[in-house]
C-alpha cells in the first residue's frame, strides 16, 4: 500500500508544481505544456497511444533479453581471462561511446524500417551496464569461497556456476535495472533514428516536431510508466530469487 | 603420504615481509594422525594450506601423495555459501565432484545427526551459532571420505561436551577409514587424546620446536585409562615446550 | 572583437545544420556585414522548424529562418505565439521530392503506388495533399513512411524508399550519398506556385530597428553567397569544416533562382503574396479560416 | 606494457577486419569509409578536432562531477530513508526514461547554446548509474559490520561515512564506471539537441549530415579513445584508492 | 546494573520458528563478573545481543543500567573493517565516540601489545591469522573503557598460553575497573577461574539451568592454589550441568 501511496502523492505534488510553474512563468505551452492539456490528450488518442506504447515494450524486452546473454557471456569471458579481459574491455569501452545517431546509415540499410533495428538499438544502448555489473560482481566472490572451491578442485566452471556467479547476483541485478532504464532510451532513439512510424518514441518526437507538444508530454509520461513497470518487475524478481542477500546485508 | 622438506613462507605485501614459516621438515605416514600446536599467529593455518596445494612455499618441497581430491580441508572460518542451506552446503563437494546427489543425502544427514543438527537442514547459514556452522563446515569436509583430512581448529567454537562427542566421531572414523590427518588445535588435551605425534611450532618464524610421539594405544579418553600417566606426561611436555616460546622476542614484521 | 562592446549582440540560428545552403549567414560574418550593422552576431546551428520556433519564442535566439509554409501552419493553428516574419530568404519554395535515376520516377504521376520517406512534421508531408490535388495524383496510393532527416539520404540511396521529400537544394548532397547516382526532383514550385521558402523569423518584440539592421546584412550575405557560390562554400567550410565546400557552392547555385525568383527584390516578403498562401492552406483545410497576412508578418523597412 | 599492448593489438585486429570488410562486401564509402580516409581526415584537421575534443572532454567530467554530487546525494537520502525510497525511486526511474530528445527546447530556452545546456545532458544521463550503483552498495553491507556499528551506538551518519560509505565505495566505482562512458553518450546528445556547433558530437552528426563520413568516423575514434582514457583513469583511481577490496576478493 | 526479567527471544523465518531463549531470569551486580556456558547453538551468543540491546527480546524485559556507549560488545566474529589496518581497527570506536584520535593512539599501542600484536599495527585484517583477529577485536572492546562489557567467546581462537596471558590481563582490568562482564566461554576452566558466577544455560531452548557461585577469592589461577578443591568442586559441578542436558531431546526448529 505504501509503497504506491508514496510515490503517487510524490508525483501528485510534482504535477502541482509543474501546474504552478507553468501558470507563473508563463512558460510558452510550444515548450512545456500544462497538466491538463497532457491529461486531455491522453484521453483522446487512448487506443493509438495504447498501441504504440505495446509496440515499444516489445522492442524493450526483446532487446533487453538479448543484452542480458551477449552482457552476461561476455561478462563471462572477461571474468575468467585476463587476456580477454584486457584486450576487449577498453574497445568495448571505445565501441559504448559511438554515437548512436552516426550508425543510423548502417540500420537503415540493414534493417530496413521494421522492429530489428529498434532492438539492435536497445541492445546497443542496454548490454554494458549488464557487462559491467556482472563482471565486478564476479570479481567481488570473498577470498573464503575461492579458496574453498580450490580445495575441492573445481574446475573453473564449477567455480562460476556455483560460487561466483550466485555471489555475482546482487551486482548482476543492479546491472539489470540499469539495463532496462537504457533500454528505453535505446527504444526511443531506436524509433527516432531507424525509421517508421511505430514506437512512443516515434509519437513523441513526431508530435514534437508537430509542436503538439502536449501530445508529446503524454507519449513521455506513458514511457516513464512503462519503463517504472518493468523496473519494479526486475525489482520483484530479485527479491523473490535473491533473499539471502537482502538477509545477510543490513 | 605427506612429505615437506625444508618449507618455507614468507608473505610480502605492502606493509612489509612476515616469514610465517622457516624449515619445515615433516613427514606424515599413511594413516598417521598429526595434531599441530603453537601459539596464534604462528604458521598453522600457513601449514595446512600449503600442505593443500592452496599455497605455494616459498622455499622447499611439499609433497603429497593424493590426488587434490582426496584431500579435505576444513577451515578456520566456516565458509558456508550463504545462499545454501544448511544441507546444501554440506552436500557442496558431492555436486562438484559431479557425484550422484541423491546417493548422498542420507550421509549427509547421517553426518548432521551426528553434529547435533538433526531439523536445521533447511535453516541457512546466517540463521545459525557460530558453533552451529562450524560443525557444517565440519561435515562437508567429511562428506568427502577423504584419504587426507586437514582440520583446522574444527571444535574452536564448540563446547566441552561437543568436542568430546565429535573427538570420539574422529577417533571412529580415523579408526575406520586411516585418514591421514594433520589436525591444528589449541587444546593440548585434544592434541595427545587423537594424535600419533604432536608437532609443536615456535613462532615468528615458525619452526618445529620437537615433535612429541604420543604412545599409547586406541580408543583412548582422558582421565578413565591405564595409560593416564603416559598421557599426563605427554600434556606436561607439550605445555612446556609452549612455554619454552614465551621467552623468544616476537619478531616484527620486517618493514 | 576588441570592438564588440559597442556592437549589438545578435543570436542567429541556421534553418538546419550547416549545409551550403546556409552559407549566407556565414559569409555576411566573414565580410562583415554584420558589423556594418554594428551588429555581433553568433550563429548557432539550428535543429529543425520547430525547434527553431521554440527557440525564437523563447527568446533563446534572435533570428532564424524557417521553412514559410511550416511557420504559417504552425502559428495559425496557435501552436506559437509571438513570433513574426520579417523577410524571404527563398522568394520560390525549395521543398519538393528527391528520387534516384533508374527509379522509375520522373513525374508527380509516377509517384503513386511508391514509398515515400519524410521527416515527421516536414512540410512536405503537410502539403502532400494539396500537392497531390493540384498535381492530379492520387494521395492515397503513396505511402509514407517517417524516416529521420539524417538517414534520407541512406534510405534512397540503399532504396529502402523510392522517393524522399527533400529541398531541391540537396540534390547534390543526395547524389554524394548515393555513390554519385543522378537524383532527380521534383520541386513543390512546379505545382504550388505561391510558397515562399524559407522566412526570416524573430521575436514580436523585437525592435523593428535592429530587425532592418540584420536583414540587411543577412541579406546582403545572401546576394554574395549566390553570387559567388565557390567562393560562398569555401567561406562556409573555413568555419564550419564538416561542410563539403563543392557540395556547398553546388547548393549555392542551385538556390540562386530561388531565392531571387521572379521580380521580387532579394529578402521581399509581401501581403498579397502571403494571402494567396493562406488561401492556399486554407482550401487544404489545414489552417482555420480568416487568418490575415498581418498575423504572420511584419515586413522590415 | 601487456595492459596496453593487448588492447592495442586486439585494435589493430579490429581495424584489419574493418578494413577487409569494406573492401571485399564493397560497403559504400558514404556509409562507412575506409580507415585510411580516416585517418587523412585525422591528419588534415588537428588543430579542429583536438579543440572540439577538448571542448566535449570538458563539458563530459564537468557534467559527470556534478553527476556524482547529485547521485551521491541522492544514493544517501535513498538509502538512509525507506520514506524517500519508496517516493523518490519511482519517480526516479521514470525520470531517466524522458527522452532527451524530447527536452531540446526546454535546454535551449533555460540555457541557450552555450556549454551550460550539454553539461546538463550529460548529468541528465549520468546519475542514474551513479545512484542506483551506490544504492546497491550501501545496502549491501554485512549485519556484522551493522552490529559493530550499532553496539557502539553509532549516528546514523558515522555509521554511513565509516562503514557504509566505505563498503559501498567498489560498487561506486562500477557506477561510475559506467557514468563515464554514459557522459560522453550524454555530451553527444546534448551537443545534438542543444544547437551551438562546439564539440566533436556536432562535429559527428554535421560531418554525417553533410556525407563527409571519413570525418564522421574520425570524430567518432576520437570520442572513442576519450571515452577509454577517461574509464581507465577512474580504474586507476579505484586501485589507487580500494587496494583491500582486491586484496579480500579473488 | 543489568537486569533480565522472564526474557525469552523466539527467531521465526520462512524456514520455521526456533526459540533460543525462554524465561530467562538473571540479575548482574555492577562490578560482577558473570561466566555463561552451555552447548553450542543454545543461545548465549543471543542473551549478549538482548543485553547489547542488539535484538529485542520477543517476551520479558531487558534493563541495563548503563548508556549504550557504556557497555562494550565483543562479537565472536572478529567483525574487523577490511579497509582499515589493524590500528585503526582498534580505533574505531574512539572515532565513532568522537574522542580525541590523538589521546589514544597510546593506549591502542598498548593494548596492541598486550595482546601480542605489537609490530602489526599496519597490517590489514586479511594479512592475520584467525587469533590475531580476534585479538584485535578484545583491543577494539577494551579501548572503550567500558562499564559492562559483553564478551563472546573471547578466546576462543588462541592458544592456551596467550589465553591464560590474557586471562590475567583481564583480571587485572576487572579488578582495576570493576568493569560489570558478562563473558561466554566454552572453557570451564575459564569460567571457574574468572567469574564470580557461572550461568549455566540449557539448550533449545535456552533456559537457565542452574547459576553457580564459585566463592573463591581473587586473584586466582588454576592449579597453584589453596583452593584448588573448592575450585575442582565448582568445574565437577559444571561439567555435571552440561552432561544433564545431553539427555534432553535436542528439539527441531518447528516448522
Ligand atoms: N538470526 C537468526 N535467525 C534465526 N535463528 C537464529 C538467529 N540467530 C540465532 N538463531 C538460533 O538461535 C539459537 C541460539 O543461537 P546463538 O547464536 O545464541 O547460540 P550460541 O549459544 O551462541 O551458540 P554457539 O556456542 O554455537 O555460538 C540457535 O539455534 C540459532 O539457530
Ligand atoms: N595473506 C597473508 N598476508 C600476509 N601475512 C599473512 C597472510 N596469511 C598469514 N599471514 C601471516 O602469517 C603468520 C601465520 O599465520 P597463520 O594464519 O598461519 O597463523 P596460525 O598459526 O594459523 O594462527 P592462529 O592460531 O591465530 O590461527 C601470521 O603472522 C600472519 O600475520
Ligand atoms: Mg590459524
Ligand atoms: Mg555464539
Amino acid at each position: 500500500m505504501v509503497a504506491v501511496a508514496l510515490p503517487v502523492l510524490f508525483l501528485l505534488t510534482l504535477i502541482g508544481a509543474w501546474y504552478l510553474l507553468v501558470r507563473l512563468y508563463d512558460v510558452p505551452p510550444q515548450v512545456v505544456p500544462s497538466p491538463e492539456t497532457v491529461g486531455s490528450e491522453l484521453v483522446r488518442l487512448p487506443e493509438y497511444l495504447a498501441t504504440q506504447s505495446w509496440y515499444t515494450l516489445r522492442e524493450v524486452w526483446a532487446g533487453f533479453a538479448i543484452a542480458v546473454v551477449i552482457g552476461v557471456a561476455l561478462a563471462l569471458a572477461i571474468s575468467a581471462s585476463r587476456v580477454v579481459d584486457q584486450a576487449v574491455s577498453p574497445i568495448l569501452v571505445g565501441f559504448n561511446a559511438i554515437p548512436k545517431i552516426a550508425i543510423g546509415p548502417m540500420l537503415v540499410m540493414w534493417f530496413g524500417f521494421g522492429m530489428q533495428p529498434k532492438i539492435f538499438v536497445v541492445v546497443l544502448l542496454c548490454f554494458f551496464p549488464i557487462v559491467l555489473s556482472t563482471v565486478a560482481g564476479l570479481r567481488s566472490t570473498p577470498a573464503d569461497l575461492i579458496e574453498l572451491t580450490r580445495s575441492l578442485d573445481a574446475s573453473r566452471v564449477k567455480t562460476f556456476l556455483k560460487v561466483r556467479v550466485p555471489w555475482a547476483l546482487p551486482q548482476f541485478f543492479t546491472g539489470l535495472k540499469l539495463a532496462i532504464s537504457l533500454a528505453f532510451v535505446g527504444a526511443v532513439v531506436g524509433e527516432f533514428i531507424g525509421g517508421g512510424r511505430d514506437g512512443i518514441g516515434y509519437v513523441i518526437v513526431a508530435a514534437k516536431a508537430n509542436i503538439q507538444t502536449g501530445l508529446a508530454f503524454a507519449g513521455i509520461f506513458l514511457l516513464a510508466l512503462m519503463s517504472i513497470a518493468s523496473y519494479y518487475a526486475l525489482v520483484a524478481l530479485e527479491r523473490l530469487l535473491l533473499p539471502w542477500s537482502r538477509e545477510t546485508t543490513s | 603420504m605427506i612429505q615437506l622438506d625444508g618449507v618455507s613462507r614468507t608473505f610480502s605485501g605492502r606493509r612489509g615481509t612476515v616469514q610465517a614459516l622457516s624449515g619445515i621438515d615433516l613427514q606424515v605416514d599413511e594413516g598417521e594422525f598429526v595434531a599441530v600446536v603453537g601459539r596464534s599467529g604462528c604458521g598453522k593455518s600457513t601449514l595446512l594450506r600449503l600442505v593443500a596445494g592452496l599455497l605455494e612455499p616459498t622455499g622447499g618441497k611439499v609433497r603429497v601423495n593424493a590426488t587434490r581430491r582426496e584431500i579435505a580441508m576444513q577451515f578456520q572460518r566456516p565458509a558456508l555459501l550463504p545462499w545454501r542451506n544448511v544441507l546444501s552446503n554440506v552436500l557442496f563437494p558431492v555436486e562438484i565432484f559431479g557425484w550422484k546427489r541423491k546417493q548422498h543425502v542420507a550421509k549427509a544427514r547421517e553426518l548432521l545427526d551426528t553434529a547435533g543438527l538433526a531439523g536445521f537442514e533447511k535453516q541457512m547459514p546466517h540463521e545459525l551459532s557460530g558453533g552451529m556452522q562450524q560443525r557444517v563446515s565440519l561435515c562437508r569436509a567429511l562428506i568427502q571420505r577423504p584419504k587426507v583430512m586437514l582440520m583446522d581448529e574444527p571444535f574452536s567454537a564448540l563446547d566441552a561436551l561437543t568436542r568430546e562427542e565429535l573427538t570420539v566421531e574422529l577417533q571412529r572414523i580415523h579408526a575406520r577409514e586411516r585418514t591421514t590427518t594433520i589436525f591444528v588445535t589449541h587444546s593440548i588435551d585434544e592434541a595427545v587424546l587423537l594424535a600419533d605425534r604432536v608437532v609443536v611450532l615456535s613462532p615468528r618464524p615458525g619452526r618445529i620446536a620437537e615433535i612429541v610421539e604420543i604412545g599409547v594405544p586406541r580408543p583412548r579418553s582422558l582421565g578413565q585409562n591405564e595409560h593416564t600417566e603416559e598421557l599426563a606426561r605427554c600434556s606436561a611436555r607439550l605445555h612446556e615446550l609452549l612455554m619454552q616460546n614465551t621467552d623468544e622476542t616476537i619478531t616484527q614484521p620486517a618493514g | 572583437p576588441d570592438s564588440s562592446a559597442d556592437l549589438t549582440e545578435v543570436k542567429y540560428l541556421t534553418a538546419f545544420n550547416a549545409f551550403g545552403r546556409e552559407a549566407y549567414a556565414f559569409v555576411a560574418d566573414e565580410k562583415g556585414y554584420f558589423a556594418e550593422q554594428g551588429l555581433d552576431v553568433e550563429i548557432s546551428i539550428g535543429t529543425g522548424s520547430g525547434e527553431n520556433m521554440a527557440a525564437l519564442a523563447s527568446g533563446a535566439a534572435d533570428f532564424a529562418p524557417v521553412d514559410s509554409t511550416g511557420y504559417i501552419l504552425t502559428k495559425a493553428t496557435g501552436k506559437v505565439t509571438g513570433i513574426t516574419a520579417v523577410s524571404a530568404v527563398q522568394q520560390k519554395s525549395m521543398v519538393g521530392f528527391m528520387t534516384l535515376d533508374g527509379y522509375g520516377i520522373t513525374t508527380p504521376k509516377d509517384l503513386e503506388g511508391r514509398v515515400m520517406g519524410d521527416q515527421s512534421g516536414a512540410t512536405t508531408t503537410l502539403l502532400f495533399p494539396t500537392y497531390a490535388k493540384l498535381a492530379g495524383i492520387d494521395a492515397s496510393k503513396v505511402e509514407i513512411v517517417p524516416v529521420n532527416a539524417g538517414e534520407l539520404a541512406g534510405a534512397l540511396a540503399a532504396k529502402k524508399v523510392d522517393v524522399i521529400g527533400q529541398f531541391v537544394v540537396g540534390k547534390p548532397l543526395i547524389e554524394k550519398a548515393a555513390g554519385g547516382k543522378a537524383a532527380i526532383s521534383l520541386p513543390f514550385s512546379d505545382v504550388i506556385t505561391d510558397l515562399y521558402g524559407n522566412v526570416l523569423l524573430t521575436s514580436e518584440k523585437t525592435d523593428p530597428a535592429l530587425s532592418a539592421k540584420f536583414n540587411t546584412a543577412l541579406i546582403k550575405g545572401l546576394e554574395y553567397a549566390i553570387t559567388n557560390p565557390v567562393e560562398a562554400g569555401q567561406i562556409l567550410n573555413k568555419a564550419q569544416p564538416e561542410t563539403d565546400a563543392a557540395v556547398a557552392a553546388k547548393e549555392l547555385e542551385i538556390m540562386a533562382p530561388y531565392a531571387r525568383g521572379e521580380g521580387a527584390k532579394l529578402g521581399e516578403i509581401d501581403n498579397e503574396r502571403v494571402s494567396r498562401v493562406i488561401e492556399i492552406l486554407t482550401d487544404a483545410g489545414s489552417i482555420p479560416a480568416g487568418k490575415k497576412p498581418a498575423e504572420f508578418i511584419q515586413p522590415v523597412a
